[in-house]
């Protein structure tokens, strides 16, 4: 029973297998908390709202992007 | 009345971009500074407002202060699109910017070849205008090119930001001329953007009429950045001062200062 | 420890010329302004503390404030011995200028043709030799030929001060190589002289190497000249400061300032 | 009688005929005081110390330069 | 074996473009000559294998001979879009020019702005593409972006056509840095086409490594355009000359040409 | 009459030096060649008639054809005091050439420095005068200054040579406005002596009013000395055409060649 | 009767009223041959060849454009 | 007997020992002819014609400058 179903999607380039998995825990795959500041995502090169990231599923090949500003000319 | 002075018109010589009031003309970007100390002197040193930043993928366990963190409360950001290279890279990236930083403002970059970082006037035309209608204040990394220019302006671009030369390069102003006529023409600001190396090129920018100057390896790859960054700041200041003052035209014989008339023994 | 700043050494930069120290690296001229308050406002925003000044029959019935009344007390005097075509009249000029002004300190001219107003460094060399012998300060108007400037060093000289251009012409440093080649071998300081234009031609002559810069045409005829003041101030701060700073070599290829890694979408 | 001998002498290129000249008689001519500042006077091409001009006779045909400082480059 | 002299493929040293081979480097245009004699006179004296017309309205009653019946037998035609501004009327220009001169070659013009009378790169690459996919030769008339002029070669261009300086302007390349790189990289010929004033610029442009070199103004309105036509002739043989015999670096120390040993009382 | 060709006056276009006319205005050094086959080659190809040779002291068992038996029938010699740095060792090398070799034809060098390689004018005066009036043809090596070229041509020198770069940099004329006002009032032929590099420098020096231009290092060194002399060839030729032409004004803004009136659809 | 229909076509950017024209009537109002050489027909903005032209009929607000080569740069 | 006494100059810069010593027997030293075309002579910095180089003889501590011409720039 226990058997988990694992999601296969593509974070920052490299994939990842996760269990039923939102914007919230791709962030969290990261180490980075849902409320860090100066982080944007993009779904699938669409930005998801901050507003959104808990409520928003993630399905099989879902490509996730995840930023911040860094030094830069 | 004579001119026996400045008067506070004279000192002050604000800068308007986006709708916004700028009191520095020296934008400064943020990289390869030694080191975080260095990068926060440099930028107090040249006393700028504007400081760019580029957007990259969180790394794994990122700590410390982040960068916006370090410096949104003192500088408004500049986020670039550097390293894309196709209109949908750019414009996602402008987006993913403005969701992090909370600013509509964008130094757009499409870079059209690698090895020059020249940019792709052709795309770059298409996605200024629509990170324009999408709410964004753009300013395009573009060339001199008074007609690619004027289309950006067109399409709504706060400024343009021709390269003065290849980025990084540190080769100052190579074609002055066009570049005054550009600014001479241009209906937004002219902030020179790529090429500055020293004192002296962002001087001349604003002598040919540029609004404001943004220097980044300049400063952050000097020797002493902090003393270089005092350096473009002064010199950006000269530039201007020099343009408002009204330089004396060049002439191709001598004329003495001193008067012709008096000498001994005459 | 990292560079965090300025230490107080490197914002103080004074410049030994003839014994004394000046923290100031703009001379400036006082001839042809549009009106003495002018001029007296333009000697102060430029931040000088060394003025030229020539030496002429006075006038009859000449009355109201001298000017070295006017400036003395303020600035330090240079008396020039412009308009001097030869050894003999030079020496006159130069003594009946002590007598006056009560300084042995000395701007040399000896010109060899009235079209260009170029020196003659023939004779220079004499004079030069002639005066340091009889106790001044001698500060020699030259070109920027380098065994000419050797020579006027070995006589004794206390700086040497070649033309960037033709007096008067505006056109800037016309060999910058040659200027670069020059200060980099001088035992003595080089002032550049003449043909000062802008501001970015004065960052140019302190980036390649010069000790100070001497504008006179510059500022008294331009539109706003106080403003051209501030303007040359700065400049020379700006030049002297990249200098010091270490600019950046010039590249022949594009070198990109932010990271190259992390691009979405890589 | 009272017939005062007159001398010529040349001031700043011009000829002047003056009573028994001294430097400062010369001065006097160009309405100069002997204590105005900033003023040097050259006698035939050297130089006479301010403290000498009250004692320094002129000859017929002496050169007398009288400068001060002015705006120069 | 050593070097004697010139092999026969060192003198001759052809260049192809559109597939056909010219002997000549000199491209020559047709406009604003004094007459018809001193045109012709000119063409010659320059050794031009290639001539730029344009098409316009013809007039009432035009008589004598035409120009391209002058010209045709003698000279390869190329008819340029010049006046043209949007992709429309350039490509209806060239398909007349087509029909009336049975040459498919084109210099293609767009240009973008009446003063500078720079081209519209956006509209050029359009156009470009357009009539190269009609069967023309196309030769555009460009600016030194090296993105653009990738673009160009990337739909077919047969050579791009940077203008060294404003067209008419006799300034001359001036940014040889910039035409420098272009060439090195351009995967086809480069022409530069406007701003060439005399022989110095020709030889500098050929030197940076152009295969040809378009004048028109340049000679058309020399006090002696026959004359300066063999000066270009001859400017354009030396730079290209000059270009294979590859030329000293630049050294920023004097090297004695004469040797240094055996001198007298050494 | 139209001007409808070159007339024999303006083909021909002598150069007349020392007295003697030289069809030729590029002269040629034998210095630092790979070889002497490609010497000979060399100054074939470059058309020169004008050749400078140096002065040393004869080498033990010295064998084989000499230089000057090599050269004497088919140039004329033109040996230089290189290497010197007094006035004496100058006039004293100067009379052992014109015993050895036969001519009172002479190119004046005193070195003031070794690393520039700069003349020592002041002493450079002092030797013209001596040679002169010991009946030498004196051609000095100068600066570009124009009252120490005066002084060379008030003591009887028959040309003036002064640099355009340092010797051997191959930097060209790094002072073009300073050229241009020297030839424009010298008295006495201009010919150009060091610093040429590359076709270009020397088309320019013409341009500027050189009578001649003198290149050793520019062919010796250059990948293929033949073919850069015909290069230095055609580019004296070129610019010395361009400058009899007349060219055209530099003008700042662009000039349409093409008609621009008769468009389609205007 | 004999009343000729005119047809206003537009040469060159100028009006004419011709009766019943075709290409050639068009040249022929600019005193042009049909057999003149270098010269190059477009009608409403697309290029009528040679081989066309007698038998290329203009309608009323035809716009003809007849060009040849000129001096240019 | 036989002794011949030796006189020192200098040839060239390098000190020779010869007998009773000419300009032409300093040419021989260095194994150049008295006809060799191209070359001169200074002795002690003055130049010694062709024409008197047989009779010109050299005594102790003499310099003598023995050139030609040689590529130069």
């Amino acid at each position: 029973m226990s058997d988990t179903l694992l999601t296969t999607i593509t974070i920052n380039g490299i994939a990842h297998e996760l269990p039923a998995p939102t914007i919230v825990s791709a962030l969290t795959t990261l180490a980075i908390g849902a409320d860090t500041a100066h982080v944007a995502v993009a779904l699938n090169d669409v930005v998801v709202r901050r507003s959104q990231w808990d409520r928003c599923t993630l399905k099989h090949g879902d490509r996730v992007e995840i930023i911040t500003a860094v030094a830069g000319g | 009345m004579v001119d026996t002075g400045l008067t506070a018109r004279e000192i002050v010589d604000p800068f308007s971009l986006g709708g916004v009031t700028f009191t520095s003309r020296l934008l400064l970007g943020t990289a390869g500074y030694p080191n975080r100390d260095t990068l926060l002197a440099s930028l107090e040193a040249g006393a700028t407002e504007l400081v760019t930043v580029a957007v990259r993928r969180i790394t794994l366990g990122a700590h410390g202060e982040s960068l916006p963190a370090l410096l949104g409360a003192r500088y408004r950001l500049l986020p670039n699109t550097a390293g894309c290279f196709t209109v949908r890279d750019a414009v996602l990236t402008a987006q993913l910017a403005r969701e992090a930083l909370g600013t509509s403002w964008l130094k757009l970059e499409i870079i059209g070849d690698r090895e020059t970082l020249y940019p792709d006037v052709v795309q770059l035309v298409q996605a200024a205008e629509a990170l324009v209608n999408d709410g964004f204040t753009v300013l395009p990394y573009c060339t001199d090119d008074p007609v690619v220019c004027q289309r950006l302006a067109d399409v709504g671009c706060a400024a343009v930001m021709p390269l003065a030369s290849l980025i990084g390069s540190g080769r100052g102003v190579l074609n002055p001329s066009a570049l005054e006529q550009l600014c001479a023409r241009s209906p937004v600001p002219v902030i020179v953007d790529a090429g500055i190396g020293t004192a002296s090129h962002a001087a001349l920018a604003m002598e040919l009429g540029a609004s404001a100057v943004l220097a980044n390896t300049a400063v952050a790859k000097a020797n002493h950045p902090v003393l270089m960054a005092t350096a473009l700041r002064d010199a950006v200041r000269a530039g201007r001062a020099a343009r408002r003052a009204g330089r004396i035209p060049e002439r191709y014989f001598a004329d003495a200062s001193s008067p012709e008339i008096g000498l001994i023994g005459s």
